[in-house]
């Protein structure tokens, strides 16, 4: 129909023909679920998603790293100190060990005691959250307390002094790491229980009659995971930062066994000649600092609700 | 004259430290008949919501007694307990909170379902679902979209078919549609009047916004600071207000008509203005076809000449 | 009292980039405040009115807001042309604005007192003694108790009612000649809500100042206006004096928002009107009417042609083809019309 | 004042407690004896030594003495250095570590909130990238890596600064920005988003609706209260400090506690380890309280009968 101007009109143009109020009620959005939205907006972060893939070469090199290479990371072969050429992809250290090799090993012990600090933080913090949370009255209040003092204590000091007691191995280091570090993932665990408690369908719930069981389980957990995930993807690059930080006061894993903060010790005192040494194990431990702390800003601009458009 | 479905005696919900407690619902008391709409106004603060949770067992109450369906909701067996979670329902005022992001509103109109282990059948429970979505004015389409595609007015009617669940005896409507746009909340109050009409279901309907409480309520509670001021039949209260709360509260509300709203002059209330003395017995005292008026003795026969 | 307008909206048009498409917000809105009047401007959620009045201020962050056409003629320029620091010369001074929420319009760790004085130490060349003297008359023109101490408060020491008349207070502080107050009581209490009209109404009294009153509730707008423009997804459906609207509404939406709000004097409990289906979705507007697809009464051309403004009385026009001479007789609906017929003998 | 004073010094003094007793029994964990490091020492002199630090009493009378040791103020001598006094060397150390840590304080709290207000006055344009990229840098390089490469480049290859030792001003400069790295990154990221929210806040547009000019709404209005935060964080900022100054002095060869204490800890001195130990967490303790002291003026609300204000 062209555009008709305000004199041309006839009187047909003016017969009823009533609303359309069903057009009205289609729903503007195509349906994506929670986490197909989450993503969606994970993705179109460029920052979020550099760290993503940065993260899973790392992952990709620490799992197939050690196979691509014909040395092991203790095999000593003769050639000390040499820079990075064809047959040592990242040189030797002074006792003609491939850096390559030992980097990736390296990969492997610190990863994995980032994740492992990470989870036990988890399981402590958010079962002392929840329950500090979910209860409420006089044991929430003795076990913030608790809480409170725990972070006046320095963190760190308490795990050098552990370390200096216990033999320095794995899985000192993973106690030692998690010590206090679970009380922050407590605390976030809490607030988030504390705010959704109150929200409207967590109570309609109650009114239908759920049990605390069944509130966690269907609404608090799901909920409160957005927080208490970001909180994990960044205690695990302060607990590698930590573990390097340790290993470099000689509080580290001991020799053979190598993490990238023993690495990195042993790689200092030859900075002025061997500068590799230092150089490929510290660029891995700020590569993956830099991974996992994108990663977690990114999942929680996602999650933000604010956020979404 | 049939029993109530709701009857409240000496309620009271205290917060806060013992010595000097905030007493948000202060000792009221008062009755719901089946199948009937009983309206709770007062601004913020006087206790309007806390009352409404407390009776539905959200809060726990520090005082006085709750009937429902003649069963005190103190003492209640197992199975009394579930009749109750079924036969008492809630909905909100938040159409955005009131709904579970991550669940689809099939999921939340099942939960009931799942809670009591009632229609397992697939089938069964999809046909009691799409039920309940009709009866609201939603189609089957919209079972497996999320929360936030809909329109605030959409989320509250689909608060309120998560509530007819279990054909409800008594819903409480706590604020239901003052966070609506005019036109939907007449969409919603219209909705939830012919549900009343079809299911002869009593409300609970606890708002601020006095013109929609008056058309939707046969009877009407105000309250202050925790305490029911004056209660009665609806039109009763409004043509004859007795309490000078109440006459000052009505002189607030502005009216959709310019003649009347420019000779409408506001009444102020000052609660010392009554002056009452320790030992003045003050309660709720009976103004003719039950009209009740929290004052004391003095103030009963005066106002009643 | 109508005589030049001091302020003059034409065909103003506002776009916002978001990640969903250009959303048309503001669909060519036009209107006039006189000196010395409270034009009030109501509609629901969506409809675009406190973007249209917040774009007086210039206040539109841009990016998202695009203004797209249109003019504001104020003090003989139009302000959409004036540079941020022209506008800041503006406002406060000769145009203020109170927000909705007057929980978080304060600054929560600065002093009342200095909140007041801040915008005549801008704007006027004053001491600070005597600021300071000009904000204690200003606070109690507004109505805040043994305003000495209360000066040095902080806004939590305030209820909600008492800091939304600070605000008052900091929006007449310049003594400008046009306030703005986006939804000022929605959140207080009905007994505040009066207080706060109240204050409003003496303030314009005294000083000639125009407001353009900005809210949802047709209550309040009974209350305060003198003048009605009722906006619709984003465009202004109809304009006139308050009698106009309440007593002759022209325009099927503004029949559905009157229809749809309780009249707490009638006893009768028929139906409440609504209005069916929800508002159209403003990325891309419909071609024709905005309202045809809600409106029972929607004619063909409804869906094809956006209607003029149709004039319906004196200064009084509504955007509906059902006032073009052609277009078939329908009446304002029954129940409206008695309603106001039944307590005030209205001439219709 | 005073109750809110009173429940944070009894929390310290219950840290502090705690501190004490642990490091004490995990001394006595240790494996081995804290002389038998070189060499075995003729029974004689082994029976003085023990006898000289009260190791041959009953655990409890070392517990009771230890204690009051510590809380006067005496951590005793060293294990390793016979003749040093801990005290002495805390004395000598401390206001090294102490020059080294303000000057660390001062750039990562000075810089940090200024790149992060200036990333988030210009949100999304190329400033903002520009100060996001740098607080990454400064977030996923550790401190002593930081440190290494400062060395490697100014100090090595360059020659601006001495590579290491501490006599003067210049020599300050590398380890201070090796160990304020990091934690301005985080200032940055934290003053960012938090002047974000306060410069979208409905006050702040209360501000520019009363004509208040840009410059004026950012600094008068909305940075004070974008600061709150940042001021919280002061505590756990002092205490990454103090612990990354441990592996700077390292580094950069600084007689400060820091390095005293890293050496005692690989000779296991655990007097001094001890000693040092307490040393910081008073230190840690009392930053803490001056935080919650200097938030409650900033913040009016914060009424500080007990940290609840009392809206009318």
């Amino acid at each position: 129909m062209a555009d008709k101007n305000v004199s041309e009109l006839q009187p047909s143009d003016f017969e009823i023909v009533g609303n359309k109020t069903s057009e009205t009620e289609t729903l503007a959005r195509k349906s994506i679920s929670f986490w197909g939205e989450v993503s969606r907006r994970f993705i179109k972060n460029k920052l979020a998603l550099i760290g993503f893939i940065t993260l899973a070469i790392i992952i990709i090199g620490a799992i197939c790293g050690p196979w691509i290479s014909e040395f092991t990371y203790r095999q000593q072969n003769g050639d000390y100190n040499m820079a990075p050429n064809g047959t040592y992809w990242f040189g030797t250290d002074d006792l003609g060990r491939d850096i390559f090799t030992r980097v990736w090993i390296g990969a492997r012990i610190s990863i994995f005691i980032g994740f492992a600090a990470a989870i036990i933080d988890l399981i402590i913090g958010v079962a002392w959250g929840a329950v500090a949370g979910l209860t409420g009255g006089r044991t929430d209040e003795i076990m913030m307390r608790i809480a409170d003092i725990l972070t006046a204590i320095p963190y760190l000091l308490v795990v050098i002094i552990l370390l200096v007691v216990m033999q320095p191995g794995l899985f000192p280091m993973i106690i030692a790491l998690s010590l206090t570090g679970w009380v922050n993932m407590a605390r976030i665990t809490r607030s988030e229980i504390l705010k959704l408690k109150n929200q409207e369908y967590v109570l309609a719930a109650r009114t239908l009659g759920a049990n605390n069981l069944h509130l966690i389980k269907r609404h608090l957990l799901p909920n409160a995971l957005g927080a208490i995930l970001v909180t994990m993807t960044l205690t695990i690059p302060t607990a590698i930062f930590t573990e390097a930080f340790l290993s470099y006061l000689g509080l580290g894993v001991p020799a053979p066994l190598a993490s990238w903060g023993t690495m990195a010790n042993d790689g200092y005192p030859a900075l002025a000649n061997a500068p590799w040494r230092l150089f490929f194990p510290g660029v891995l431990i700020c590569l993956t600092i830099f991974a996992f702390n994108a990663v977690g800003d990114g999942l929680r601009d996602a999650l933000d609700p604010k956020l979404r458009k | 004259m049939a029993e109530p479905i709701l009857t409240v005696k000496n309620l009271q919900k205290h917060f806060g430290a013992k010595n000097n407690p905030l007493k948000a619902v202060d000792d009221i008391s008062f009755h719901v008949m089946p199948g009937e709409t009983l309206g709770l106004v007062g601004e913020s603060g006087c206790g309007k919501s806390t009352t409404g949770r407390t009776i539905i067992n959200l809060y726990d109450k520090t005082g006085g007694e709750v009937e429902f369906d003649g069963r005190n909701n103190d003492r209640l067996s197992r199975k009394e307990q579930k009749q109750f979670h079924q036969k008492l329902q809630m909905i909100f005022q938040d159409p955005y909170a009131s709904l579970n992001p991550r669940m689809t509103v099939f999921e939340i109109l099942e939960e009931g379902y799942d809670i009591h282990k009632l229609y397992k059948k697939k089938k069964e429970r999809r046909e009691r679902i799409y039920g309940l979505l009709e009866s609201v004015g939603l189609n089957r389409e919209h079972a497996n979209r999320y929360p936030h595609e809909f329109s605030g007015g959409q989320r509250q009617r689909i608060g309120i078919a998560r509530a007819l669940s279990f054909d409800p005896k008594l819903i409480i409507a706590d604020e239901p549609i003052s966070a609506l746009d005019v036109s939907i909340q007449a969409q919603v109050v219209n909705m939830m009047k012919n549900i009343q009409k079809e299911r002869g279901l009593a409300y609970l309907f606890i708002a601020h916004d006095l013109s929609m409480v008056k058309y939707i309520s046969d009877r009407i509670a105000v309250m202050y600071k925790g305490k029911i001021m004056e209660i009665g039949d609806a039109a009763d209260l409004y043509e004859r207000p007795v309490h000078p709360y109440t006459k000052s509260l009505l002189s607030a509300v502005p009216q959709p008509d310019p003649h009347s709203e420019k000779d409408r002059r506001r009444i102020s209330y000052d609660a010392d203005m009554h002056e009452y003395t320790e030992d003045e017995e003050l309660e709720l005292r009976d103004f003719g076809n039950n009209h009740l008026v929290y004052c004391s003795k003095k103030e009963y026969d005066s106002w009643k000449a | 009292m109508m005589n030049e307008p001091i302020l003059q909206m034409k065909n103003l048009e506002i776009d916002f980039k978001t990640y969903a498409g250009t959303v048309k917000a503001v669909r060519k809105v036009s209107f006039d405040v006189f000196e010395g009047e409270t034009l009030a401007i109501v509609g629901e959620s969506g409809s675009g009115k406190s973007v249209t009045n917040q774009a007086i201020m210039k206040l539109l962050p841009q990016p998202p807001a695009i203004y797209a056409g249109g003019e504001i003629l104020f003090g003989g320029s139009n302000i959409l042309e004036k540079s941020e620091k022209q506008m800041e010369r503006i406002r406060g001074n000769e145009i203020s604005m109170i927000f909705q929420d007057p929980m978080t319009s304060l600054n929560p760790t600065m002093k009342i007192g200095k909140q007041i004085t801040e915008v005549m130490l801008k704007h006027k060349k004053i001491s600070s003694g005597d600021a300071k003297k000009r904000a204690l008359e200003l606070m109690d023109l507004v109505g805040i108790p043994n305003p000495k101490k209360r000066l040095n408060q902080y806004p939590h020491e305030f209820s909600g009612g008492m800091r939304q008349r600070v605000v008052i207070a900091i929006a007449l502080a310049a003594d400008p000649r046009l306030l703005i107050a986006d939804e000022p009581t929605t959140a207080l209490d009905v007994t505040i809500q009066a207080q706060i009209l109240e204050v409003m109404k003496d303030v314009q009294k005294n000083s000639r100042t125009s407001i353009i009153f900005i809210t949802h509730d047709l209550g309040v707008v009974a209350n305060v206006a003198d003048r009605v423009a009722v906006m619709y997804a984003g465009e202004i459906v109809e304009i006139g004096s308050v009698d106009d609207i309440f007593y002759n509404p022209q325009h099927p939406y503004t029949w559905g928002l009157l229809g749809s709000m309780p009249d707490m004097n009638a006893d009768k409990k028929e139906e409440l009107r609504t209005i069916p289906g929800s508002p159209p979705n403003l990325v891309d507007p419909p071609r024709g009417d905005a309202f045809a697809a809600r409106n029972p009464r929607a004619m063909k051309i409804d869906f094809e042609k956006s209607p003029p403004m149709f004039e319906a009385g004196k200064d009084h026009y509504a955007k509906t083809w059902r006032l073009h001479p052609a277009a078939p007789k329908t009446e304002v609906p029954e129940i409206i019309r008695n309603r106001y017929m039944q307590y005030n003998g209205g001439d219709q | 004042m005073i109750k809110y004073l009173g429940q944070r010094l009894i929390y310290i003094v219950i840290a502090l407690f705690l501190i004490i007793t642990a490091t004490f029994f995990l001394m006595r964990m240790a494996p081995g004896n804290p002389f038998a490091s070189e060499r075995a020492l003729p029974p004689a002199i082994q029976e003085s030594l023990n006898e000289k630090y009260g190791l041959d009493n009953p655990w409890y009378i070392q517990y009771k003495d230890y204690l009051i040791n510590s809380a006067t103020g005496d951590f005793g001598t060293s294990m390793k250095y016979k003749y040093r006094e801990t005290n002495d060397m805390i004395a000598e150390g401390f206001p090294i570590s102490m020059t080294l840590g303000l000057e660390a304080m001062f750039i990562a709290v000075g810089f940090g909130v200024l790149i992060g207000t200036i990333a988030a006055l210009f949100h999304n344009k190329w400033p903002d990238y520009l100060m996001s990229v740098l607080a990454v840098i400064g977030i996923s390089v550790p401190s002593f890596v930081m440190a290494a490469v400062l060395q490697y480049y100014l100090a090595l290859q360059a020659g601006w600064f001495p590579i290491a030792g501490w006599n003067g001003f210049i020599y300050s400069i590398l380890p201070a920005v090796a160990l304020a790295s990091t934690p301005m990154a985080f200032i940055a990221k934290l003053t960012r988003s938090s002047m974000l929210e306060e410069t979208n806040s409905e006050y702040v547009k209360m501000a520019k609706a009363k004509g208040i000019s840009r410059w004026v709404v950012v600094f008068k209005h909305a940075l004070r209260n974008a600061l709150l935060p940042v001021v919280t964080y002061l505590a756990p900022l002092t205490a990454g400090i103090i612990t990354g100054s441990f592996v700077i002095e390292e580094i950069f060869a600084i007689p400060g506690i820091g390095k005293y204490f890293v050496t005692s800890i690989s000779n296991r001195d655990y007097t001094v380890i001890m000693g040092t130990t307490v040393f910081y967490s008073v230190i840690l303790l009392l930053a803490v309280l001056i935080v919650d002291i200097l938030y409650s003026f900033i913040d009016p609300r914060i009424s500080l009968k007990g940290g609840k204000s009392n809206g009318r």
